[in-house]
């Protein structure tokens, strides 16, 4: 009796080169990569100043704070959830360090402090999405509120100085220019989509996202999970506040306003779903750099400002667009598709 | 209960679980020898799955005992369940699209490695060819890396029971595994199920597929509404007989009743005017439908799980594309371009599963007169006194059983939500009614009040029904004609006068051509 | 009681003498208490000094009946936060309000509480319908001047040679912002150097600004001059350090603060224009007393405050740390 | 006709009084009323000025832009989507308004404009959404972004003027001192909650963010309800934009930034649920007056705003908290549950 579902399956077979130059030609990395060339290869004809290697740094310099949260935040949204929160939480973390330091604490001490009240304020939120049931876009939202609050309390408004033994990460350079945070931002994109693709937390994390329920039957703590991707960004995001302001060498109160959605933009673009278990890390870096190139090219250029915000939007919108039609779910846009509807007098 | 020889490997006691006011497991006791396959049998809603999963440590049982092997156990959770031996291949497959075949196979591996180790899929590939080798199963999965995204449906709950097998289990426990594998899958199954018998493990099967299970078990465990009715071999509860024990007595006195009945409202609807037809209808997942459906006529749709009947009703109420062929309205073409058109020309609609067609958050009385909103009041305006009275006026014509029209809809037991989107289906007082799995999940009560309701309403006011269902009782109970999809094709079209074996044969294909 | 932090004690404390050249309180004794609330921010340290003026102001009129409080708006700097402050104030009795004035919009409310027969003041950026409007006073630098000015001293400071200016503006939309800038552009008309586009936005964080130095540094190799309108303009200064162009690269910003007091001693930033930021507490807040008191406004309600152009050779006169709290000039 | 063959049923029966009583209890509306009245009492304890009407109005209108939009965004939850592009639609439809006006057109049709063109970034977001299939939190970050962008260009970041002629919309005072503002919002408010509970489109849109498979199946024109409630949220930003800037007399490029935080903490608090299906426009009045009583608390109390803040978000959450208790999903932390959850040894 023959198959009434499913046609017999392609025997196994191992994937050969064309394959892989498809699936690689299909990943959204791939497409994001070939726009920003694009658009770099259409600015450095503009302004040749575009492709000195010191400006590229510094477009990478410039995206570096956005870029490590992106990069939590890529885990974030694979694991179904969304932190709205980190804006705040970079801020926090920075005003610690400085007050840390300010009363007296080894540099380095005072840093760490930093670090750890991001990872903190991760835990709190992750525990209260993960006890309390309650929306991790609920309880971000409060925690946007709750650390811009507790940093105004510890800094009362005012900018804390940052260690000198610190400004190396945000300002030093090494090997003949390459910025010390650039380096840093990288090494934590390789850990990163290591850690997602090659680790069991990583895996744990695809897996809740994308069936909570499977994930839960198969084993795997779906709760502490949860709970440690929140914990992840909060530290990226103390990270990120340390950088963020051993860049200029104090640390603000209003540092890292409306970071949130930059941040969410960088990982979306880079293909994170909103719905859960796909993302990546290395695309997230890319849409990070997208935005970037963007913001630097309207200053190379010299275009208006405001035509460079708008163009953010649109890219924003059009990158989901691009990889809806990617996933294949644009088709009932086909003409094939538009003529029935049409027809049937719709 | 009966005794076997053979030693139980897991046996419960005095096990119960409710969910809120439905008791879908009550103080059942029995065993599941060793080295045999048990046919655990029992009707929608009958309390299998929840058996199981109180067994297997997904959900925590509100009393009664586990005994594995002799030992009293407790699991917390279905890791633990797992480590001693208890593996379940679920109803629905429960894989993560996003991993590949290999990941989902080594999905325990997950829970059980720290977090932080590295996840070795290169590895697990290579183990899942050779698992896969080892299981003689190769050739029913594609390639290991490939994710599982890109699955058929029989794919995936193939990796599943895989994914099991791998776990060598002492108790397997195989939720309605063949639902969606065709005959030849379940065959290769099947001879693994075999295997493990021979090496001594309790397999504990679960399917409606009734002569399929009776050509592999050494046991028979019957449920009825969360009870435990009777166990023994298959020589002593055959088929017949089991089919009997799992239905109960109530329901076998409203089929003798009916039986009588159907031939005069046969050779009625014979001349009564033709309210829907479809010719020659193609979509995806079908083709070349044809059949008329006439007024005041009962149409049962029978065919295996995944045949395309439901893709035929959807398209027919405009859901899904059309590729070829007419559907005709009171005898005129009728280009339904969605839903809404259908329910202007006097067609309803209620679709296969309660879960997706429920409005959660929301009162009884909503769920009620949500398809009829716009004729409750004028200008696009909503009257409450108006909702509430045809909300009350629903309630009361078909013994929807609440305690106001303003409780939560999840406040009511499932047999009475159906009963709800009957009503609600109703409301509009459609022409044409078509009905995917009506009594899926309904008790047996419910469902004999369910069929009195459809055939008062056909007989008497010419409705005309078309109702699909898996359950070949239901269609032969239930319909005045009888259609058989298989493979997306209509096999049979005749009057329901010769009882199941040509429904059988037309679904299965066996006395095809 | 006062905001922000909790430090009573440190506003109640300190010298209580009348300063000055700056306005005196009036001599005629009010019969019941004068209030007067000061609304402002905390977000950067242009603030520390208005308050600082505001408290002194209180104690200067805690022996004539009179006090002052402190009070924060809330977080975002706008309009309408600012209306809302001023609506709570006047709910809560005070006779004299002064505020940041965060735009033209907020002369509504001056039509309205004046009326009313509260007095109003206003500081930070000179409107003319503060007046028209029936306000008390406006104490402010007049911004495009102090364009023009940075402009002048942009010139100056690069010894004619032609090239390159990059403008760091807060927000396009920040009025105060936005009239700096205007007047820089204005004055740069004629003279050698150029500009590089229409400027950036930082929203007043130091950080943002130090970005927006390094991408013009990067892409203008011909750059000789950064100007920058708002807060956080030592930014600008340390990306130029760190880019070690304090030669080539003048940078010129606005307010004495001890940021850019350092910057300025350690040659990354050429200068900065004060805006007596102590006297926009101060002086507001003294006036609406006396007009609280009187009756009567005065002569002037637009008034202009000192800007100096402070640059190493004359820090000495200006550092605040070195010269009496409230010495004109010195904030 | 008859009951066929069923056993009679209990009557459902109409509510008692006490059962009345009971739902009402139960309702989210009741408990934010209750916390609203606690807080002014406590308030007013300590600074008798709370209670005088002109301030109790002062707080009204300082809610009514945020509670406005609420209004649009309690209908754009319950259809299970957000709108976070309300803040920049809001500067959008104000400069708009003002600059026609400036062009020299009748004040009335200034407005008109305006709100016009609130719709058409309702109708764009809506038709994405809905044809693209993208998420609409993606599509309103693109818009956010969009509408700021145009907002700048159309004015050159330079204030607008707005009509005198429309100055009594938002500083008008009828009835012996209420706010023409005032009485807009709570008439908004009644029309909102009569159209969400009495009219057709507003029971489709509660059908769509229930279970969007059944309403479709349910014959219910999913696509054009849903982009519909879009229009709504977007004519409701142009509105309140006319009104935040009739308020001041002037519409400014950076109104309303931040304002989509506000605005969804005031639906949610007010008993929208982010899962769609459940949400009241009353409970988003009162969401918006206890941000307002809240504010006006933490002036009026000289405290810190930098604790208005913080609290805020403790409030958000708390909220949050409070409706999950409510609906019985927080069983699992019942004395009862932990015990055994312990006993069990995890
Ligand atoms: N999680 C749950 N919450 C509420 N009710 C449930 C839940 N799971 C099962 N039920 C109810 O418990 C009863 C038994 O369900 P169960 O799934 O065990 O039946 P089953 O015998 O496996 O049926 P089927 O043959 O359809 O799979 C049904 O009435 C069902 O509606
Ligand atoms: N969205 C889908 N994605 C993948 N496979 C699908 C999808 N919908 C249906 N199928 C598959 O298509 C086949 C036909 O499904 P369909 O639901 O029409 O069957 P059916 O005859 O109605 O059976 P039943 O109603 O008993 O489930 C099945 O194999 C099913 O698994
Ligand atoms: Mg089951
Ligand atoms: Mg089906």
């Amino acid at each position: 009796m023959s198959a009434p579902t499913v046609t017999a399956p392609a025997p196994p077979r191992s994937r050969s080169a064309k394959d892989v130059a498809r699936a690689v030609f299909k990943r959204q990395e791939t497409g994001l990569l070939g726009v920003i060339i694009l658009l770099g290869f259409v600015v450095s004809l503009l302004n040749s100043n575009f492709l000195r290697t010191d400006n590229l740094y510094n477009v990478l310099q410039t995206v570096v704070v956005v870029g490590v949260i992106a990069v939590g935040q890529t885990f974030v949204l694979i694991a179904k959830e969304i932190d709205l929160s980190v804006g705040s939480v970079l801020a926090l973390s920075a005003v610690t360090a400085g007050s840390v330091y300010g009363s007296g604490a080894n540099p380095w001490i005072a840093m760490l402090a930093g670090i750890a009240v991001g990872g903190v304020c991760g835990l709190l939120v992750g525990t209260v999405v993960v006890i309390g049931r309650v929306s991790s876009f609920i309880v971000t939202l409060g925690m946007l509120s709750i650390a811009r609050g507790l940093t105004q309390l510890v800094t009362g408004g005012l900018p804390q100085s940052m260690p000198s033994e610190l400004s190396f990460i945000g300002q030093g350079r090494v090997f003949g220019g390459v910025p010390v945070s650039v380096i840093i931002f990288i090494v934590l994109v390789l850990l990163g989509q290591l850690l997602l693709t090659r680790t069991v937390f990583g895996l744990r994390v695809t897996a809740i996202g994308d069936n909570d329920a499977a994930a839960r039957t198969g084993g795997i703590p779906v709760g502490r999970t949860r709970i440690l991707t929140f914990v992840l960004i909060g530290l990226l995001a103390g990270l990120a506040g340390i950088i963020f302001s051993t860049q200029v060498g104090v640390a603000e109160a209003q540092a890292g306003t409306g970071y949130e959605l930059d941040v969410i933009a960088a990982a979306v673009i880079g293909g994170a779903s909103l719905s859960g278990g796909r993302g990546s890390i290395i695309g997230a870096f890319l849409g990070a750099c997208l935005l970037g190139v963007l913001r630097n090219a309207f200053i190379l250029l010299a275009l208006s400002p405001f035509l460079q915000q708008l163009s953010i939007g649109l890219v924003i919108v059009l990158a989901a667009l691009f990889d809806q039609g990617r996933q294949g779910n644009l088709r009932h846009l086909s003409p094939a598709a538009l003529r029935q509807r049409f027809l049937s007098g719709r | 209960m009966t005794t076997t020889e053979k030693p139980a490997a897991l046996e419960v006691a005095g096990l119960a679980k409710s969910f809120g006011a439905v008791r879908a497991v009550r103080d059942v006791s029995l065993a599941f020898p060793a080295g045999q396959v048990t046919g655990l049998l029992g009707e929608n809603g009958a309390g299998k799955s929840t058996l199981i999963r109180l067994c297997s440590g997904e959900m925590r049982p509100d009393r009664g005992r586990l005994t594995l092997a002799g030992q009293e156990v407790s699991f917390g959770s279905p890791l633990e369940a797992i480590a001693a031996g208890v593996v379940v291949v679920h109803q629905e497959p429960l894989l993560i699209s996003e991993l590949t075949i290999a990941d989902n196979l080594f999905l325990y591996d997950l829970g059980e490695r720290p977090a932080y180790a590295a996840a070795r899929r290169g590895e697990n590939v290579a183990r899942a060819r050779e698992l896969l080798r080892d299981l003689g199963m190769t050739d029913y999965l594609p390639d290991p890396a490939t994710l599982c995204r890109e699955l058929s449906a029989a794919s995936r709950q193939m990796v599943d029971i895989v994914r099991a097998l791998s776990r060598q289990p002492k108790v397997l426990f195989l939720d309605e595994p063949n639902s969606s594998l065709t005959h030849e899958e379940s065959e290769r199954l099947f001879s693994v199920v075999r295997r493990l018998r021979a090496d001594g493990v309790a397999v504990v099967l679960v399917s409606h597929r009734l002569a399929e299970v009776f050509s592999i078990v050494d046991h028979v465990i019957v449920l009825r509404d969360g009870t435990f009715v009777a166990a023994g071999d298959p020589t002593e509860i055959h088929e017949q007989r089991a089919v009997a024990l799992m239905a109960g007595e109530r329901k076998r006195a409203v089929v003798a009743e009916t039986v009588a009945e159907r031939r005069d409202a046969v050779a009625h609807a014979r001349d009564a005017e033709v309210a829907l037809e479809l010719a020659n209808l193609s979509g995806e997942g079908f083709a070349d439908v044809s059949f008329a459906l006439r007024r005041g006529e009962i149409l049962g749709m029978s065919g295996l799980v995944g045949a395309g009947r439901t893709e035929i009703a959807e398209a027919v109420i405009g859901a899904r594309r059309i590729s070829g062929g007419r559907v005709l309205v009171g005898g005129r073409p009728a280009r339904i371009s969605g839903p809404g058109r259908a329910q202007k020309l006097g067609i309803a609609y209620v679709a296969e599963e309660r879960r997706t067609e429920v409005f959660h958050a929301q009162t009884v009385g909503y769920n009620l007169t949500v398809r009829i909103l716009s004729t409750l009041g004028p200008f696009g305006f909503v009257s409450a006194r108006r909702t509430n009275a045809a909300a009350r006026e629903l309630t009361r014509r078909f013994g929807v059983k609440t305690a106001s029209t303003e409780a939560p809809i999840t406040s009511l037991s499932g047999g009475n939500q159906q009963k709800v989107l009957l009503a609600r289906a109703l409301a509009a007082k459609p022409r044409v009614l078509i009905l995917d799995e009506p009594t899926r999940g309904v008790d047996v009560g419910t469902k004999a009040e369910i069929y009195a309701t459809l055939r008062e309403l056909a007989h008497t006011e010419g409705l005309a029904v078309w109702f699909i269902s898996s359950e070949l009782e239901e269609v032969v109970e239930l319909a005045d004609r009888v259609v058989v999809v298989r493979q997306g094709r209509l096999t049979l079209d005749a009057p329901n006068t010769a009882g199941p074996q040509p429904i059988v044969a037309a679904a299965m294909g066996s006395t095809e051509g | 009681a006062a905001c922000g932090g909790g430090d009573d004690s440190k506003a109640a404390s300190g010298p209580s003498d009348v300063i000055s050249g700056r306005p005196a309180p009036t001599d005629q004794k009010p019969s019941s208490q004068v209030k007067v609330a000061m609304i402002g921010f905390a977000n950067n340290p242009y603030w520390v000094s208005v308050k600082s003026g505001a408290d002194y102001a209180n104690r200067v009129l805690a022996s004539r009946n009179g006090k002052v409080d402190w009070i924060v708006a809330g977080d975002n700097i706008d309009v309408q936060t600012v209306s809302s402050a001023i609506k709570g104030a006047d709910a809560q009795g005070y006779k004299g309000i002064g505020f940041f004035i965060a735009g033209e919009g907020n002369c509504a409310d001056i039509k309205t509480l004046s009326a009313k027969g509260n007095k109003l003041g206003a500081y930070n950026t000179l409107f003319d319908c503060v007046g028209s409007s029936g306000g008390t006073v406006n104490y402010a630098q007049e911004q495009y001047k102090a364009g023009q000015t940075a402009a002048k001293e942009m010139i100056k400071a690069t010894g004619g040679k032609a090239g390159k200016v990059g403008i760091i503006v807060s927000q396009f939309t920040a009025p105060g912002s936005e009239q700096r800038r205007k007047g820089f552009v204005d004055g740069l008309q004629g003279s050698s150097l150029t500009l590089v586009g229409q400027g950036v936005e930082a929203k007043d964080s130091a950080s943002n600004t130090f970005t927006a130095a390094q991408n013009y540094l990067q892409s203008n190799s011909d750059l000789v001059g950064i100007y920058a309108t708002a807060g956080g303009p030592f930014g600008a200064a340390q990306a130029v350090a760190a880019a070690k162009k304090q030669d080539t690269v003048k940078v010129i910003g606005f307010d004495i603060t001890t940021e850019n007091i350092d910057a300025i001693k350690n040659g990354s930033m050429y200068g900065v224009i004060g805006q007596d930021a102590f006297g926009q507490g101060y002086n507001v807040a003294i006036q609406l007393y006396n007009a609280a008191v009187t009756g009567k406004n005065p002569d002037q309600v637009s008034q202009e405050a000192e800007a100096p152009f402070v640059t190493k050779d004359n820090l000495a006169q200006h550092d605040p740390s070195s010269v009496p709290l409230g010495t004109p000039g010195a904030s």
